[in-house]
């Protein structure tokens, strides 16, 4: 896998979550696609080994930005000062644009990819509403923040269980008025997704199997679709990670 | 470990890359280990690669394992992909996809010594196809699910079945590296014209924290590498057959030092996900020109104890 | 891999540490590993360790490998000691080095199955050993060199003979990871109490710049975690008798992944020499504090897939 | 091993050579003991995975210097200005001090124990001479250094083959006149000093061989020694690093 050094341009942190902005004169990542992450001071080393996988979060003039959760090694490095970043081209297939209006429903730090969709979809002129729910467990700097570079998202700021997805679906009201559905989200709430757009609103989901090689090599991204009414191991890195809610055999 | 990567294409043109792999000319002596390349992810490949090696085809379709498939370790991976493939017909029907200019070897495995022999009898006749490499790290459903590389009686078994309905082209027998040395010299006398070795090693990935098994599967990466290294250079001096290196390359070094424990050729894989073949290469053309060696000459370069 | 290392002993004491290993009332389940803890290491061992676990004695003092003896590699070691010791008869001389207040395991290896009987023999009439290891990962010169763990028939032979010498205290089986599983239920039927796993694997370092191998011998240390894990998990569900895990181990989670995988007690080897044992263990307490469990019930708590 | 993060004062830079100062409050090291080392930044991962011995180069007042050349990782690691450093009480056995007058001969980056050695000399009245062999091969500012930090040897700057010792034996003159030799230097040097010591001038061999656990417990770090008469390996971490020339069975 080619990784090009990056110069990072800033770092954010609110909480346990990041942002991370780079230069990036490469083709510009599209909606929903994702690039793969190391960090140079270990590269290296072996640890950690694999490269790790971070949704394009938006990008501007040259500027490329990635919002994260810090989990464990790479996130933790990715979020210190010093660190320098090599990252992939932007990888995979996004969502595709199709007629208003849509609705983004978004939850946690999964919201990431929705902020490029946005820019993307208010460019080509299609009416959107954004529903973003932001957990309870999630840092109050994360929730502040989202509502600051979200201007005109509709909050959903959940107060028990953060993974009760109908809490958003909810609040959200009547989708059925929506052409579209983009998710991205915590599990439970894809699933509540798809399950609503069954039969309804069609919805583009984006997923987020672990990945190892990012080019379709490995075949380890793995993620069940009915493919002509079999169901069978699509790979998200090259045939995602954004899936048509239909064809998801979950 | 790693060291001098960022070197030209352009220095690495002059040393001599180039080895004979059972009577095959490849131009390098990295070919891809199987299932850690596939069209998708070929990016360049001229010029770097000896010979394309696709993912393990089985006779029928396989839908692989439910996720997740995929572990980090340190130095390394853990894999369970359960051989996902399309199965023989579909691979032969799209095998143009593999036609790239360079060897085309192709990875078969089975469930029965019987449907080994008939996937090599079809194969046969596949002008495309210059190599078949068995991969015997497979259950073998006649016997109990033992694997097909489990000792030596069972390799000589498939390998003899194989050999039988393949006799034109060379054939590889790939094995893990659980008696490695008797089942390499099993193959060589079952008239496999060479070893490859090894294959991922089982290994267990623990989710402490939700007290769960991550992942049964196989391991690889630089983890492997001493355990890949000591399997060359004991099957290199046990058996006349040439011997493919594999486990935890990820640089050119790594190349040299399976050739110089006594390898004819190398496979990458795991580590091809997290760095460039390109880059390994060159900085393999950048010690033999530091050591006034060609590729061919290093599997006999090695200053005994 | 990431971890709160800098926890306070006090933290630790609440949580219940103990341990019964054949019967042994262990104080944790932490226990050296053969061959990685000499007395002038001992530093602090109460509190620490459930048991005392020298360096393998054999008949006669061996004087060990010439140096180079060790190499370090990706997440690991690599090491070619050769078993240097002073002999038993020395060892029993001096026997009071090992008196640290904690049960005394001994480790013996031999050359032939009528020596380590007769080391059991002498060993069984030692009142301060609790228990013996058989480290079956050394060459039956009977056997044409041929590893006493080579195989389910060797295994069976050697145990029996060290059970029938050594019937009244605890006889532990310790095994390499090839053939663990067939080599483990051989040892279970020849009368084991527990069984040992694993050893270092047999493995190469290659200096491509010398061109010369830098040292043949075994891996140890984090490379093999995921490998030891998987035989501790299957070989607790093929034997009946206790499961000693050893392989890799740096922190107090893995202490916990090798119990979760099965394993009744576990050892640290290499880790120990770059990390505080003590550290571990409070890691560990932690751990069993934040899932409010007692070490004793760890490896029955894997939720299985 | 227990390690402890200590703070570094003072980091310098000689061409492939280095040396660094950091504060300790513990146990003050003996001339001719050793400190294994780690990075506290790659504490976590496992690469490097083992620590590594460095001799003592000079302790004076609470500040402990190591003197080293830039091998592989953890000695490039350690002259890297961000690096920071754990590392182990002094270990082993160092010099013996007795009668003068004697003699240091060193060579090349192993001359770093004499520096403590000689301060404890002076500071005992016991009269010496150092030789110091600085090979061909060693960067000028690294000679440079050592003629600023040793005034009062006598430097033997070998042109042609840094390891032939009897360039510096030689140069030296009759070495019989010294009741002592104290010696660190590359390989074939401790071989010409022990060869010529045996039967003259008792003499003391810093020796170097590869460590993992640094306490006895590994038997990794053998050296061939003579005990009553049998040739049998000692462990250079607690039987030395320093050995007497008799003994040693090479
Ligand atoms: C296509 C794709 C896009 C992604 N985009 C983002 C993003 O924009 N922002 C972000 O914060 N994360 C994103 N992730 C997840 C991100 O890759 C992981 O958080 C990261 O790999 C963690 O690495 P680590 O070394 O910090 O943690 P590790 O030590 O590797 O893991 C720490 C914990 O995180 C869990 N984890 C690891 N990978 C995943 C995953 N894929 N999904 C859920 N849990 C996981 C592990 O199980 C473990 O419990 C994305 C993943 C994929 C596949
Ligand atoms: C008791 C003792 C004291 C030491 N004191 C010093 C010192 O004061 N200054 C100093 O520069 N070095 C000293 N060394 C050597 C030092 O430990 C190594 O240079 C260091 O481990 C190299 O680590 P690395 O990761 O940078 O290189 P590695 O990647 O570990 O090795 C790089 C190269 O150095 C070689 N090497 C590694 N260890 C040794 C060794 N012990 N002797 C000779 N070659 C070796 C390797 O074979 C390899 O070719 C001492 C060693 C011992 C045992
Ligand atoms: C994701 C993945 C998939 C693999 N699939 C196959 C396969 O289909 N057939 C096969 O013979 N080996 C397969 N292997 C094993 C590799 O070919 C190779 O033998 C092993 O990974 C060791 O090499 P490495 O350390 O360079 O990865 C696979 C390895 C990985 C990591
Ligand atoms: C330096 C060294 C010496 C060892 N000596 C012995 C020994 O004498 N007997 C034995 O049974 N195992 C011996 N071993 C193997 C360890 O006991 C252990 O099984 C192995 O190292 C795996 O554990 P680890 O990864 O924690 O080191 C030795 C290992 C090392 C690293
Ligand atoms: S990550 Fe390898 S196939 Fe998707
Ligand atoms: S380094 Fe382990 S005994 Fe000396």
């Amino acid at each position: 896998m080619k990784l090009h050094a990056v110069e990072v341009l800033e770092r954010e942190r609110f909480g346990d979550h990041a942002l991370i902005r780079y230069r990036w004169t490469g083709t510009p990542p599209a909606p929903g696609q994702f690039v793969m992450v190391r960090i140079a001071g270990a590269a290296q080393a072996f640890a950690p080994f694999l490269a790790r996988p971070f949704f394009a979060h938006d990008y501007d003039n040259e500027v490329v930005s990635l919002l994260f959760e810090i989990r464990g090694r790479v996130t933790f490095l990715l979020s210190e000062e010093d660190s320098v970043l090599l990252v992939s081209d932007p990888l995979g297939r996004g969502y595709t644009l199709d007629n208003g209006p849509v609705a983004l429903v978004g939850g946690g730090v999964w919201v990431s990819p929705l902020k490029l969709l946005a820019r993307h979809l208010s460019r080509s002129g299609i009416a959107f509403d954004a529903y973003l729910e932001i957990p309870a467990t999630a840092p109050g700097a994360y929730a502040a923040w989202i509502a600051e570079n979200y201007p005109d998202a509709i909050l959903v700021r959940t107060q028990a269980d953060s993974d009760a997805p109908q809490a958003t679906l909810e609040s959200i009201g009547d989708l059925t008025r929506y052409a579209g559905l983009y998710a991205s989200g915590p599990t439970p709430m894809l699933d509540a997704v798809k399950r609503f757009s069954d039969g309804t609103v069609p919805a583009q989901l984006a997923l987020r199997e672990r990945m190892a090689c990012a080019n379709g090599s490995c075949y380890g991204c793995a993620v069940p679709l009915w493919r002509d009414g079999v169901r069978e191991y699509a790979r998200a890195c090259v045939d995602g990670p954004v899936f048509p809610a239909k064809v998801l055999a979950w | 470990m790693v060291t001098h990567r960022a070197m030209s294409a352009g220095e690495g043109a002059s040393v001599d890359l180039t080895i004979e792999l059972c009577g095959i000319p490849l131009a390098s002596p990295l070919i891809p280990a199987a299932g850690t390349l596939s069209k998708e992810g070929f990016g360049e490949t001229k010029g770097i690669y000896g010979a394309m090696l696709p993912k393990t085809v089985t006779p029928r379709p396989r839908v692989g394992n439910p996720p997740p498939r995929i572990a980090e370790v340190s130095s390394g991976m853990v894999n369970s992909i359960g051989l996902q493939n399309p199965g023989l017909d579909r691979f032969l029907n799209n095998i143009d996809d593999y036609g790239v200019g360079l060897p085309l070897f192709v990875s078969i495995a089975a469930d029965t010594v019987g449907e080994f022999a008939g996937m090599c009898e079809r194969i046969a006749g596949e002008e495309r196809v210059a190599a078949v490499e068995l991969n015997l790290s497979c259950p073998n459903v006649e016997h109990g699910g033992l694997q097909f590389c489990a000792g030596p009686g069972a390799v000589r078994e498939v390998v003899t079945a194989c050999r039988g309905a393949f006799s034109e082209k060379p054939l590889f027998v790939k094995l893990t590296n659980e008696g490695v040395v008797g089942n390499a010299m099993a193959a060589e006398e079952a008239g496999a014209d060479a070893v490859t070795l090894i294959n991922t090693i089982p290994a267990l990935v623990v989710n402490a924290h939700e007290r769960q098994v991550l992942l049964r599967g196989g391991l690889s990466g630089p983890a492997i590498k001493p355990i890949a290294l000591r399997a060359a250079y004991e099957v290199s001096r046990a058996v006349g057959v040439p011997v493919i290196g594999v486990g935890g390359v990820t640089s050119g070094i790594d190349i040299a030092e399976f050739m110089l424990a006594g390898a004819a050729a190398v496979q990458v894989g795991a580590g091809s996900f997290v760095w460039e073949p390109r880059e390994m290469l060159e900085e393999f053309a950048a010690y033999l020109r530091e050591n006034g060696l060609r590729a061919r000459d290093l599997n006999i370069a090695m200053t005994e104890l």
